[in-house]
């Protein structure tokens, strides 16, 4: 079939993995990183669009499958990636102390560990096969939070691995339960936990035992997605990890556990007649999060935390999207690649200045836009688009959203959402604009700067602001396909 | 069969009792092998039977949890040089009566979730299941060393497995060792960082891992 | 005639480009911003201005790959008069600016590019026919003059009040998008058009969007309680920004409420009650928070606040008329509203630059510490007389044209019968005249401490005029104040059709009433003239009659006290300061008193500090109220991951008993 | 235009300084004592036109405006005043407030010039000039609203004041009666008179129009001398034409009856400053208040 080409995915990254372990130096890894994932990625755009194009795929055995919700996912996915890796060579290189061999290949082997564990979760067509993908992304990232070894990141991946790994056994918990509803249709065989065959059957399922299935799934993967009251672990290890590796899990870890909960709620949806109850709950912790998020943006000191508490509000965000009918579900996805690129830039930026000033505290960043000109300007730019200014992309999403809201006649959550952003914007803005331009403590000495590092600033705000300004008819097809899935279409 | 599945349903839960009664580490390593294999077998004597599957998956299972994660776990604690579990949050005696309170709850919640129809056999596994699943989670929450949390975390995790056996009798095999392997992945991962927590704190004590906040 | 606009728009982006990458070399960046601010806005000019020659109403669209968006842009009666203000001011702040930032070349490049894409996004506002348009135009605009407030941001109070600035533009941003997509959702499409076929939807519908629409853009435009951005970000900015931002920034919140009613119309009469209501709560607290300041560009600030209470006072009584169905009324009162519009742009723009160019010459805006400029900056005296007698609303200047027509207005309504327009109406030109006492009080101050008597510092003693670039707009405006002031009349025919717009009825509907208006209108300007005849012949006689005797100079007649010096002059404060006691109750003034103490008394000091007390009485708690609720929120990430794994079984446990 | 609007005009011109000579005979004579001529407001302007000036060294060009604007406003305002029930020189809808202005642009002229000379004496007394005529504007215009509404006409002061005949005090006397009494403190503060200033004072501390004045001789004081005797006249025959509904039609009744309405204001005034004392002058604010208050309640009489 042609869709066995969707193994090289999962392979590709997979032998990454394998080929770092045996290159000499660190050097050699963070350029075979920086070079590699890019080429995987544009690789696996080829994929992405042969499914715009032609359809999905499927491989023999119906393991893996790549239809246009996953695809849109993939694309989001290998763009953070790639970001992320070209910046992992500028961030090592520039860290105080070189990063050694033995961490080089750490980092590495688990780098395209984590991408081919997340490519399995998006590629996946069983269910089971999804959540083994997700528990594999928690434990290959954990040791990425403390590859600097220090009191606090170790402290952060144990709370990393206890908080993921018992909430994502809920997911398990759900997903067993999911499949024996689907069992108890199907007339044998080992299909009942294909992703396709159950939505297929859907309409026939147990409602009951799916709903039950879907609160243990909403809380286990919503555990790893970081809604509230669920996020507990996700400032800590962000804050923890080195700038690269937050970047990754903030722009597209989370995404990944929330992909899982798309996944089933179409099959939720139309196993309990379209009532609009799986959307319900989603709303519910979207809301949740973002006033929670609100709550300690207003009080934050540190940058990186600041910056994970924004995750928070924004799958909050999605997740609010999702549950508002067709039109929310369309933001939500835009939603999606917008807060990835945006917040994958914060991380970048933060990671920079945090070099540069020796410290998160944002008491003691002032003057960003003085001491580096363009990583101050990536962290102003990115904080601001963040809270949602136009005209970039995200003020585009969080407007479809309200509008999403005012279809649906849920007014109750408009409000609630504009008064949470506003909240969340006042809290941010106040520290953006400090840090932005306030007096520098000291006068770095005026470093060059490359071109590489002027692109990863500049490629994700031009990314930004022209989604914000001009959504070509391509994209908006891509979503509504994508979009489509989410609101129970078979492809 | 259905005597088998009751009798080691009842001998998971007795247990699941004895390890909230416990405070010796290492003895608390060896009820949740105990448990572990015990959980192995169940396949065996469920409603598929002995087959090649079974038993290879019995023999992993057995081999995981039986032998190499105690043998992980008793490595770490022997690393960080402690034995006992001292001032848990929740003690002893208070511990066993939660114990037998969430018992009572997981026969409640049994007869009362919308389950599918389990095979009659299975009557006591459900139960047993989620009553081990809460006690995993009381032990997490309770205990203040980190090698008791990642008990707990096996005592969770044989509860799901025993949980799937009642509700999903044949998951893929493949799909079966891929969670076996996130499950050893998991705990090698969690055993390398008790090692590192030790070297570097001097101490495993979870609780006291409480610098970031806010 | 579009095209003419699109070209503007053109230059306008192609210019910020243009300065923002060119600024490594200053002298370029400048020339080339500050030109092509120039030159779209003069071409914008020639657009609006041809549309309302012709009387005409235009409507382009372009493909525009947007969800819910269509870039249609139009260009009607409405629309064409903001633009004029807009572009016309932006021309005249855009050569002052050349002069005014010429000292701080090196970096102005980026401060030019958003200046231009301020005014681009300030024109948008002003002809998009899309709601999503609307709001991308809206955003940009508040977030290029953000940056504009944010000029000198090294310093922490510019740097609180473009905080402050961008807050408060947010939320009001967050009313206006919901207000936007509860109409495009009623109205099944995001496009103008459409919502306007809305009229007569339903009363609870049409109060929502109208109080939504208060709040939203009350936010811009600076009603009170809602201006509390203003006093901050206004003496921020660079003067000529500052110029820009109150003569032409806010008066886009007023053209979106107008435009608005236009979807949802007819008003119910409670409208206009509430926005008289506001109108009076903002002019009197306007002026009076004006008198308390020591800030000359604050005091500037507050009067913007003073002012749009005015342009509300019309705003409300036009309402009322349009609610009764007296066309007369709505006439003279949106028509006011609209004059006094493009009046305070002029005169607020020229005092404005005028007040730049104080600091420019001295380095500061305290009021106290100035004094005597008249003497050595002419131009910038005689330009600031005039502004401070136009915006105190007296004749001949064009103030009083436009308060003459609401005055008119509301003495018509005072005569009807119906209550429900009366009374208001005699409430309205109560406060009105209030408001135009205390302003005459305020610029007296203000003229008077800042320009009269001497000096009171050294910086003042030492000011010197700036350069033509900086006097020619100043001198310009001035011409305005005098030209509308004389020529009020001519511009009525021009007027009915925006009022037309807004009512959504003909023009021929206003034209007649206020025809009648321009008639008055030219008495008074008839009238005007003969003053200032008449003045000249005072002065003429006086001269006359002086010939050839005695006429000396000497010191002040201080009562016999022989050494006076200028710290022993009136100061603005003690001016102020009788009125200020009459209105303690409504200030905030904290006083800093320090008495001379023993007999042979050594430092003693009094000082006084004027807070917003809107800000203070009713921001700084609400404020409070929501972090400490917030606050009450934090202790859930407690540090200890036991209680996290709680977190999830909880959330377990809750959602199988609730959901389920 | 009638010529008897022009006649009146002229008349005014001529008789204003009259007004203060009424008064300043009337206190004398309460006084017990004989008193300056009639006629010595006319010797004083004349004497001071006879005059050079002495100009301060800091004062500007502000300073020369305005006692030219000061005048030329007031008597552009007298133009628009009718005389009792004749009509005014000019008369247009809305004029009045056109007056209320010119007014205005009259004591803003007069204040930027007091405080062109950097005096605290006259900064002092310029400061409480704008407090007591912000305060005053409202009762005045308020009360103008009342009158229109009382006696509907059309919308200028020629008609409105025309319309107020005995018909209309029959019909609304109390209204009437109540904006009378507001424009008379009106009149009495902004003409600087007993209880709100006391011209006759020596204080400087306690004067507030005199204390403006301080710095300007010659022509430049004669101007603003006959500036005030004028404004004594625009609102004085606002005054009159309320107080003496006498609108027979035939001109020189009416006219007599205004003018008899006129003396006997001064009069009233003289006999106001021989029996009061001065008000603190933080207790000003209150009477012009209470003026206000006086017109809103008019309005409501008249609104009911």
């Amino acid at each position: 079939m042609p869709g066995d080409v969707l193994w090289l995915v999962i392979a590709l990254p997979a032998a990454g993995s394998l080929l770092c372990l045996a290159l000499p130096s660190a050097r050699a890894i963070l350029a075979a990183t920086a070079a590699g994932v890019p080429a995987i990625a544009t690789a696996s755009g080829a994929v992405v669009w042969q499914v715009f194009a032609q359809g999905p795929l499927m491989t023999t055995g119906r393991w893996l499958h790549l239809d246009a919700l996953s695809a849109y996912h993939l694309a989001v996915m290998m763009l953070i990636f790639a970001l992320s890796s070209v910046f992992a060579r500028v961030y090592f290189g520039a860290e105080p102390v070189p990063l050694s061999r033995r961490r080089a290949r750490r980092f590495g082997a688990l780098w395209y560990g984590a991408l081919a564990a997340m490519a399995l979760v998006v590629l996946s067509n069983n269910l089971g096969i999804m959540w083994v993908g997700v528990e594999a992304t928690t434990l290959l990232t954990a040791f990425l939070i403390c590859l600097h070894v220090s009191p606090v990141s170790l402290e952060a991946t144990w709370k990393y691995l206890i908080v993921c790994s018992v909430g994502v056994a809920f997911a398990f918990m759900g997903t067993l339960l999911m499949g024996s509803a689907a069992a108890a249709c199907s007339l044998g065989g080992t299909q009942f936990l294909n992703w396709t065959y159950v939505h297929d059957i859907a309409p026939r399922l147990d409602p009951k035992v799916v709903k039950l299935a879907f609160i243990f799934l909403l809380v286990g993967y919503g555990t790893k997605a970081g809604l509230a009251p669920l996020h507990s672990w996700l400032p800590d290890a962000h804050s923890q990890a080195p700038a690269p590796v937050s970047a990754l899990f903030s722009g597209f870890l989370l995404n990944t556990a929330l992909y899982c909960i798309m996944r089933f709620i179409p099959i939720v949806e139309m196993a309990t007649g379209n009532a609009g109850w799986s959307r319900g709950l989603l709303v519910f912790f979207g809301l949740f999060s973002i006033l929670l998020a609100a709550a300690f943006i207003l009080a934050q000191h540190d940058l990186k935390r600041l910056l994970a508490y924004h995750s928070v509000e924004h799958l909050g965000i999605i997740a609010v999207g999702l549950g508002l009918g067709p039109l929310g579900s369309f933001a939500a996805l835009f939603h999606t690649l917008n807060h990835s690129v945006c917040k994958a830039l914060g991380f970048f930026s933060a990671g920079r200045v945090g070099q540069i000033y020796g410290t998160h505290d944002m008491r003691r960043i002032t003057g960003a836009l003085k001491a580096h000109a363009l990583w101050g300007a990536g962290l102003f730019g990115s904080i601001l688009a963040l809270i949602g200014l136009a005209p970039f992309a995200i003020f585009l999403s969080e407007f479809l959203i309200v509008k999403a809201a005012a279809e649906t006649r849920a007014y109750g959550t408009l409000v609630i959402f504009l008064a949470g952003a506003g909240v969340v914007f006042i809290g941010a803005l106040r520290h953006a604009i400090d840090m932005a331009w306030g007096t520098p403590a000291a006068a770095p000495a005026p470093r060059r700067t490359s071109v590489l590092e002027g692109a990863l600033v500049v490629a994700p705000l031009a990314l930004l602001l022209v989604l914000g300004l001009w959504m070509p008819r391509p994209f908006q097809d891509m979503l509504s396909s994508a979009a489509r899935i989410l609101g129970g279409a078979a492809q | 069969m259905h005597g088998m599945t009751d009798g080691i349903m009842a001998a998971l839960l007795v247990l699941n009792l004895a390890l909230l009664g416990t405070s010796r580490l290492a003895f608390c390593i060896t009820l949740v092998a105990a448990q572990g294999v015990l959980t192995g077998l169940l396949p065996l004597v469920s409603s598929s039977g002995v087959t090649l599957r079974t038993l290879f998956l019995a023999a992993a299972v057995i081999a995981l949890k039986g032998v190499v994660f105690p043998r992980l776990l008793s490595n770490a604690i022997r690393g960080a040089d402690v034995r006992r579990e001292v001032e848990p949050y929740v003690g002893w005696g208070l511990s066993l009566l939660l114990g037998l309170g969430l018992l009572g709850i997981s026969f409640w919640l049994g007869a009362k979730l919308p389950l599918p129809a389990a095979a009659p056999e299975a009557a006591l596994v459900v139960p047993g299941a989620i009553c081990t699943i809460l006690i995993g989670l009381l032990v997490i929450v309770s205990r203040k060393k980190a090698v008791t949390q990642v008990a707990g975390y096996l005592v969770l995790e044989n509860g799901i497995a025993a949980f799937g056996l009642a509700v999903v009798p044949d998951v893929p095999l493949l799909i079966e060792l891929g969670i076996l392997l996130d499950v050893f992945v998991a705990v090698f991962v969690m055993a390398i960082m008790i090692y590192r927590i030790s070297q570097e704190f001097d101490h495993i004590d979870a609780d006291r891992l409480s610098a970031l906040k806010g | 005639m579009m095209d003419c606009f699109l070209l503007a728009c053109a230059v306008l982006l192609c210019g910020g480009a243009g300065a923002a990458l060119l600024r490594a070399f200053p002298a370029a960046s400048a020339g080339l911003g500050a030109g092509s601010a120039v030159l779209g806005a003069l071409l914008g000019l020639a657009s609006a201005i041809e549309c309302l020659r012709l009387n005409g109403s235009y409507e382009r669209s372009f493909p525009w790959d947007m969800p819910f968006g269509s870039l249609t842009i139009g260009m009607d009666g409405l629309s064409a008069f903001f633009c004029l203000v807009i572009f016309g001011l932006a021309a005249l702040t855009a050569v002052y600016g050349f002069g005014y930032l010429r000292r701080e070349r090196g970096r102005t490049g980026l401060a030019w590019c958003w200046f231009n894409v301020l005014v681009l996004g300030m024109a948008l506002v002003a002809v998009a026919r899309n709601g999503l348009l609307f709001l991308i135009a809206w955003e940009v605009m508040s977030l290029s003059s953000f940056f504009l407030v944010a000029h000198e941001a090294e310093k922490p109070e510019v740097r609180k009040a473009a905080w402050t600035y961008l807050v408060a533009t947010h939320i009001g941003a967050a009313f206006v998008l919901a207000m936007f997509v509860l109409l495009g959702t009623a109205a099944g499409s995001l496009d103008f058009e459409d919502m306007a076929s809305l009229k007569g939807a339903g009363r609870e519908f049409a109060a929502l969007i109208f109080a939504l629409a208060v709040i939203g853009f009350g936010t811009k435009a600076g009603f009170f309680p809602l201006h509390v951005w203003l006093p901050e970000a206004h003496p921020a900015a660079p003067s000529h920004v500052s110029a820009l931002l109150s003569g032409a920034m806010i008066k886009t919140g007023l053209y979106a409420l107008l435009r608005c009613l236009s979807f949802v119309g007819p008003p119910e009469p409670w409208w206009g009650w509430l926005l008289i209501g506001i109108g009076i709560v903002s002019g009197l607290f306007g002026v009076v928070s004006a008198l308390a300041q020591h800030d000359l560009k604050r005091l500037l600030a507050y009067h913007s606040v003073e002012n749009i209470g005015i342009a509300a006072l019309g705003l409300g009584l036009g309402l009322l008329g349009w609610s009764a169905g007296n066309w007369t009324l709505a006439a003279l009162g949106f028509a006011g509203a609209l004059l006094h519009v493009l009046n305070h742009a002029v005169f607020k723009g020229l005092l404005f630059l005028c007040a730049g160019s104080v600091l420019h010459a001295t380095g500061t805006r305290a009021i106290e510490r100035l004094g005597g400029l008249s003497a050595r900056m002419p131009v910038t005296a005689f330009t600031f007389f005039v502004g401070a007698a136009a915006i105190c609303g007296l004749p001949p200047l064009n103030g009083f044209a436009s308060e003459f027509l609401i005055y008119l207005g509301a003495f018509k309504g005072v005569m009807l019968a119906d209550a429900g327009i009366a009374v208001p109406a005699a409430a309205l030109v109560a406060a009105l005249a209030l408001i135009g006492g205390l302003a005459a009080a305020c610029f007296a101050k203000a003229f008077g401490v800042v320009f009269l008597g001497e000096g009171r510092s050294e910086d003042a003693a030492r000011a010197r005029e700036g350069p033509l670039a900086m006097r020619g707009p100043m001198l310009a405006l001035a011409a305005a104040c005098v030209a509308i002031g004389l020529g009020a009349f001519a511009l009525m025919p021009f007027l009915a059709p925006a009022v037309g717009i807004i009512t959504g009825t003909p023009a021929e509907l206003f034209a007649q009433p206020l025809a009648e208006a321009g008639r008055l209108l030219l008495v008074i300007a008839l009238a005007s003239a003969a003053l200032i005849l008449a003045t000249a012949l005072a002065a003429l006689l006086r001269a006359r009659l002086l010939r050839g005797r005695a006429v000396t100079r000497a010191a002040t007649w201080d009562c016999g006290y022989a050494a006076p010096t200028a710290r022993m002059q009136y100061t603005g404060s003690s001016f102020a300061q009788p009125l200020l006691d009459l209105f303690r109750p409504f200030l905030r003034v904290r006083t800093e008193l320090r008495p001379p103490e023993g007999l042979f008394p050594k430092k003693a000091s009094f000082a006084t500090h004027a807070d917003d007390a809107a800000r203070e009485r009713i921001f700084a708690p609400i404020f409070a109220f929501v972090d400490s609720l917030f606050s009450r929120l934090r202790w859930v990430q407690e540090g200890r991951v036991h209680v996290y794994v709680l977190y999830i079984a909880l959330t377990l446990l809750a959602l199988l008993v609730f959901a389920l | 235009m009638r010529i008897e609007s022009a006649v009146h005009f002229a008349a005014a011109l001529v008789l204003a300084p009259l007004l203060l000579g009424i008064i300043n005979r009337t206190k004398a004579l309460a006084a017990g004592r004989a008193g300056q001529p009639l006629l010595q407001p006319y010797f004083d302007i004349i004497k001071l036109l006879r005059k050079g000036a002495v100009y301060s060294r800091t004062t500007t060009w502000v300073f020369r405006l305005g006692p030219a604007a000061g005048l030329a406003a007031v008597t552009l305002a007298l133009a628009f005043v009718p005389f009792g029930g004749a009509p005014a020189l000019l008369a247009f809808s809305g004029d009045f407030l056109l007056v209320v202005y010119l007014l205005a642009a009259a004591r803003f002229a007069t204040v930027v010039a007091a405080l062109d000379t950097g005096s605290s004496f006259e900064g002092m007394g310029a400061s409480r000039e704008v407090q007591f005529s912000a305060l005053a504007e409202p009762a005045l215009l308020l009360g103008i609203i009342a009158v229109a509404r009382a006696a509907p006409g059309a919308a200028s002061l020629s008609a409105c004041l025309g319309a107020v005949d005995g018909r209309a005090w029959a019909a609304s006397g109390p209204a009437l009666a109540l904006a009378a009494a507001a424009w008379l403190i009106v009149f009495l503060a902004e003409n600087a008179r007993i209880p709100v200033d006391d011209p006759a004072t020596h204080l400087e501390l306690t004067m507030i129009h005199e204390v403006m004045v301080l710095d300007h001789g010659g022509p430049d004081l004669a101007y603003i001398l006959y500036g005030a005797a004028l404004k004594m006249w625009v609102l004085g025959a606002l005054l009159a034409a309320v107080l003496v509904p006498v609108r027979t039609g035939a001109w020189a009744v009416d006219c007599a009856a205004a003018a008899a309405g006129m003396i006997l204001l001064a009069v009233l005034v003289g006999a106001i400053e021989s029996s009061m004392a001065r008000l603190r002058l933080v207790r000003v604010p209150q009477l012009l208040i209470a003026a206000s208050a006086l017109s809103v309640l008019a309005l409501i009489l008249l609104m009911r």
